[in-house]
């Protein structure tokens, strides 16, 4: 490795750390508390996605597209979904697009929530976290509702969903969205105008909007840098056209244009607008129609390749499907959004003191199931 | 299946391949329906494939500049770097040759009106017959236009020019493919395995890749002893 | 401990320190932090207001010298399983490892093709409870741990055990 | 009670032994034992409060014994008792490249500054154990001894994270001593004395006679005394040198068992006596807020005792609401704001006294 110089220290952020969101491990070079250089090492979590894909029927991925980004579940799937129905030219029912509007927007308010629970964690405030935590769960309820399962789903299928909405889900999703609303108020009393939060996170770790998209950051990363770049807005899949939203975009409140708290406050805002669209999403939901009629019996799409993406909480998901016309994917390569986020890290938390590498760390917001698939 | 089911089913494909699907979903019996809806998908198949080498026959008469990202910009590129397309023109890709990829992509990049300034995506490829092929998404956020590049090399001489100084992502995307595929990209900086330790053998997604017996003494095949 | 482990007859009093100690143990294991995947999600869920692992007296510990139970929560790849040994053998003594979800268990559904996945994270640390599930739900990791709570009642540190 | 009066008592009654040696070493003893006892019991309910004031401000229930097995307690009253018995009989790893010696004698450094320094506080009229006449300076002398524990536990567990929580641990707790100090000349401006039991006779007759509410200067500067406080205890906000999510366990990663217990013991220690002389130095001590009542010596103790615990609940507070500051920020505070004022609250002091006599 190298001489160790006399004064510095390297040291390893290792990959077993309260703070790494999983197992990730950051080689640091520090001298005293500033940090020279970080060169992160992944593949602690590599559960061979991709071989999997080539061995597995199409509608079998769909269970390990939930354990890749296992925090946006609901939005794996849908950017699998959309990928092979595209491939396959197959045109899917009104109301199942609805639905599926409907888990990606509730998936995203609930991965934002603990994204942003963690981050105030990782900044040392603990009460913020379990307020979050708390109503992450009502989420999971609407989602349990539905589809039984509380965190990895398998719940949309290529072609349809798997179960269609019971009685009453569109009056416990009004009352869920009802209750949470004057929620995110507290949040921004408790975390986001606090003080030593706004200390810590303004002006840190600011990425430049060129730096971003060289890096091939996405989501609310790249956002929060200025640029306005949103899947739903720029390249609209399924029937996101049909909603109107704003897409907040970071404007250096507090600090310099895409410092942490512009990434914290650009997803604070992206719940708001989830829920603008869930309301809208649930008025004009389609009442009849039938969830499976659309499913193929056999899925066997036609020769050649696609490359579609999906906005997941954490970015640009894309999926590189190649198919050789038989039911078993010849080729699927996932292309990561938090596996960009993480890239940039190297660069933008240089020369920072050790507590901003870990508060810069967790506004990038990574999951790593997904960095490593 | 008797002559007036067949009649029926040949009538409604006609309908299914002008787009309409109601007639097929309205019959009640599943099997005639499942039947029908078979002989459809078999019938648009036909004609796929039947569109797909129709236009190979019709590009040589004369050149419709169709607006297909892929086809307008290979142009570009065979114009600016002759001889550097492996493959003729079609909507999906450009096949481009490696040796002079580096130079392409900085052209790529720089060039006003093309600007593509995000690599979306990189996928490696294992074709069979030991050849390796590298597919690079490429996406302008200013023009908003994508195209696909593929590169193709052999098992033995897997070079692929680095283009890691380019798009800074690229450092990531090729150790990950190196990583999954044995390429080697010249000029990469750090050209370490991604994901996989450092003392692993083989490139797991190679079609032919056997998983090695032990890692540090822990047993790996996918079965310990005495589960079968 | 190390003097007092298993030096004594079976007596009443010897029974009665043991049953102290076990109270003892079983009521504060303090779980140490080894969050791997999607299991790791989970048992933040558990340890938050609605199933609060607080109320069975866990304190989540971050250092593995302060923690007495390893809840391995995720997918073990080879790459960790070194990691996870080394973190055994750090904790101090009277330890328990629990193997949560099926991925800790048996590799999960990864065992089939994953080249670069540990098929149970048994092979490498000796693991007291399994939980099932992928990922077990809050009740089931709860489950789990009270199954534990009651092997550790059942010790008998000091008693002399029959070699 | 304080020593010498136990000693002219004790020798009443033993008059064969009057004036010896060793009644002085058990009038010694006797408060000593009742002090340890004090000290560990406050340690083990405020161990207890804490999770529980956590765990009620985080909407959840904390500890609530329902394990499996005997119960602890109806409301995991005895959590705390189960946790401690079981930090007993853990096993005591010592790291092999770890300094042996100072390793070992790192926690009992921390708790010995924090427990002597319990002598000097008074929680009644006569209920104290030395009445010194420098009893504050007493106090936060011996108080800022706890620095060299931790430094020695950073040092001495050869972990990176400790060195780093032992160094932080330096950098603030030393620093945080100047504004503690200087709050504390302000009081003794006014009321003349160093002595624990002067400086609360001096605030006697009701609530507006208390320091804290003699002139504006002596209120900033109980503010500033308390946040000092609340950092030389390294609790939150300025809980840098453990920082659970940066530095894995600062200075005491390498603790297990019993010898991690004592850094947890001492942190409470730390926190009775630090609170003990803001009540007794700015509320009044063991004066009741309504002159004329409840202000004969018995409810003296009640007094003091209840301002301790609201000054702890509020430290408890703190603790589960902010977030935590960074290192440059935590000195950039003390040195570029809170010396300042305090400086211009002992000249205001001064001024106000010339003034208004």
């Amino acid at each position: 490795m190298g001489v160790i110089h006399g004064e510095e220290m390297v040291l390893n952020i290792g990959p077993q750390h309260p703070s790494t969101h999983g197992v990730l491990r950051l080689r640091v070079k520090t001298d005293g508390e500033i940090i020279s250089e970080i060169t992160p090492v992944i593949g602690y979590l590599h559960r061979c996605f991709e071989k999997h894909c080539e061995n597995v029927t199409y509608d079998q991925v769909i269970p390990y597209t939930d354990r890749c980004d296992y925090l946006a579940a609901m939005a794996n799937n849908f950017g699998y979904v959309v990928a092979v129905e595209e491939l396959m030219e197959l045109k899917v029912p009104e109301k199942v697009e609805y639905i599926r509007v409907i888990m990606a927007e509730l998936q995203r308010i609930a991965s934002h929530l603990l994204a942003l629970g963690v981050y105030g964690l990782d900044i040392g405030a603990f009460t913020p976290f379990l307020f979050m935590l708390r109503d992450r769960e009502r989420i999971l309820d609407i989602f349990e509702l539905t589809c039984g399962a509380r965190l990895l789903y398998n719940y949309m299928w290529v072609g349809g969903v798997s179960h269609d909405l019971p009685k009453g889900f569109v009056e416990t999703t009004f009352q869920f969205l009802d209750y949470f609303e004057p929620q995110i108020d507290e949040y921004n009393k408790l975390l986001t105008h606090n003080k030593i939060f706004v200390e810590r996170t303004a002006d840190i770790g600011v990425l430049p909007a060129d730096v971003a998209i060289s890096y091939g950051v996405s989501g609310p990363n790249l956002r929060a840098s200025g640029v306005k770049w949103d899947l739903r807005r720029n390249a609209p899949y399924s029937i996101y056209d049909k909603f109107e939203f704003d897409v907040p975009v970071g404007d250096g409140a507090k600090g310099t244009l895409g410092d942490c708290w512009d990434r914290y406050y650009v997803r604070m805002l992206e719940v708001k607008e989830s829920v603008k669209i869930l309301r809208q999403a649930l008025a004009q939901i389609p009442k009849e129609g039938d969830v499976h009629q659309a499913l193929p019996k056999k899925i066997r799409p036609p020769k050649g390749s696609i490359y579609s993406r999906t906005e997941t909480p954490r970015g640009d998901l894309g999926f590189y499907i190649e198919s050789d016309g038989s039911p078993i994917p010849s080729r699927v390569k996932m292309r990561s959004p938090a596996f960009t986020a993480l890239s940039v890290l190297g660069e933008i938390a240089e020369g920072w003191m050790m507590s901003d590498v870990i508060s810069i760390l967790g506004s990038l917001d990574i999951v790593l199931g997904e960095i490593d698939r | 299946m008797s002559a007036d089911q067949e009649k029926l089913i040949a009538e409604l494909v006609e309908k299914g391949l002008a787009g309409d699907m109601e007639p097929i979903n309205a019959i009640e019996d599943r099997v005639l329906r499942s039947k029908a809806k078979a002989a459809l998908a078999k019938a648009k198949r036909a004609a796929k494939v039947a569109a797909a080498s129709a236009p190979a026959e019709e590009k040589p008469a004369e050149e419709p500049p169709s607006d297909n990202p892929n086809q307008k910009f290979g142009k570009m590129i065979e114009d600016k770097f002759p001889g550097s397309l492996d493959a003729d023109l079609n909507d999906t890709h450009i096949q481009l040759k490696p040796d002079n990829w580096f130079d392409i992509a900085t052209w790529l990049k720089s060039e006003p009106a093309l600007h593509f300034d995000s690599l979306q995506c990189q996928t490696g490829m294992d074709l069979g017959e030991n050849i390796l092929e590298a597919r690079y998404n490429l996406h302008s956020m200013t023009h908003d236009h994508m195209i696909e590049i593929r590169i193709a090399v052999t098992r033995d001489k897997p070079n692929i020019p680095s283009i890691e100084q380019i798009w800074r992502i690229g450092d990531w995307f090729e150790r990950e493919t190196y990583d999954m595929f044995g390429f080697h990209f010249d000029g990469h900086r750090d050209h370490r395995r991604m994901l996989l330790p450092e003392d692993w053998e083989g490139y797991p997604l190679r079609k032919d890749y056997e998983v090695q017996e032990t890692y540090h003494g822990i047993i790996v095949p996918k079965v310990k002893q005495g589960w079968e | 401990m190390g003097l007092l482990e298993n030096r004594f007859q079976d007596n009443v009093v010897v029974a009665k320190l043991d049953k102290l100690i076990g109270w003892a143990r079983s009521t504060s294991p303090w779980y140490f932090q080894f969050g791997l995947a999607c299991c790791a999600i989970e048992m933040m869920a558990t340890a938050a207001s609605r199933h609060d692992l607080e109320r069975l007296g866990m304190m989540p510990r971050s250092s593995p010298r302060q923690a007495d139970v390893m809840i391995v929560a995720g997918t073990v790849t080879m790459k960790m399983a070194l990691r996870v040994k080394k973190l055994y053998e750090q904790m101090a003594d009277p330890k328990y490892v629990i193997a949560m979800g099926s991925c800790a268990t048996s590799g999960g559904p990864y065992w089939q093709h994953g080249y670069h996945v540990l098929k149970g994270v048994d092979i490498v640390v000796p693991v007291d409870v399994y939980v099932p599930g992928c990922p077990p739900r809050p009740e089931a990791l709860i489950e789990g741990l009270l199954k534990l709570q009651e092997k550790i009642l059942e010790e008998r540190p000091l008693t002399r055990k029959m070699a | 009670m304080t020593v010498d009066t136990l000693f002219t008592w004790l020798g009443g009654l033993i008059p064969a032994m009057e004036g010896s040696g060793t009644l002085l070493v058990i009038a010694i003893l006797i408060p000593c034992l009742v002090l340890f006892l004090v000290v560990a019991v406050n340690a083990i309910v405020m161990v207890y409060a804490e999770r529980k004031v956590a765990a009620f401000m985080q909407d959840r229930l904390g500890p609530m014994g329902q394990g499996v097995g005997l119960h602890a307690g109806k409301w995991g009253l005895l959590q705390t008792v189960a946790d401690a018995l079981k930090l007993l009989t853990k096993e005591d790893i010592i790291p092999e490249k770890a300094d042996k010696l100072l390793f070992i004698l790192a926690p009992f450094m921390i708790f010995v500054g924090a427990f002597v320094a319990v002598i000097a506080v008074p929680f009644g009229e006569t209920v104290i154990v030395a009445d010194f006449n420098i009893g504050i300076f007493y106090i936060l002398a011996i108080g800022s001894m706890g620095v060299i524990g931790l430094i020695l536990a950073g040092w001495s567990s050869n972990n990176k994270w400790s060195l780093y929580g032992g160094m932080r641990s330096a950098a603030q707790i030393v620093s945080y001593e100047i504004p503690a100090g200087l709050s504390i000349i302000v009081i003794i401006m006014l009321t003349g004395t160093l002595s624990m039991q002067g400086i609360i006779q001096y605030q006697e007759g009701g609530l507006f006679n208390w320091i804290i509410f003699a002139n504006p200067f002596t209120f900033v500067a109980f503010f500033i005394f308390f946040i000092s406080v609340v950092a030389e205890t390294n609790r939150t906000p300025f809980d840098i040198p453990e920082a659970e999510s940066e530095l894995v366990g600062g200075f005491h990663t390498e603790y297990s068992g019993m010898r991690w217990s004592f850094f947890f013991l001492s942190e409470y220690a730390n926190m009775l006596v630090v609170s003990a002389v803001a009540s007794a130095g700015f509320l009044g001590g063991w004066h009741s807020p309504i002159p004329g009542y409840f202000d004969s010596n018995g409810w003296g103790i009640f007094w003091m005792m209840s301002k301790i615990v609201f000054l702890i609940f509020v430290m408890m507070w703190f603790r589960w609401t902010f977030p935590r500051l960074r290192v440059d920020q935590l000195m950039n505070i003390c040195w570029k704001v809170f010396l300042p004022i305090s400086l211009i609250n002992i000249f205001g002091v001064g001024f106000w006294t010339l003034i208004f006599g």
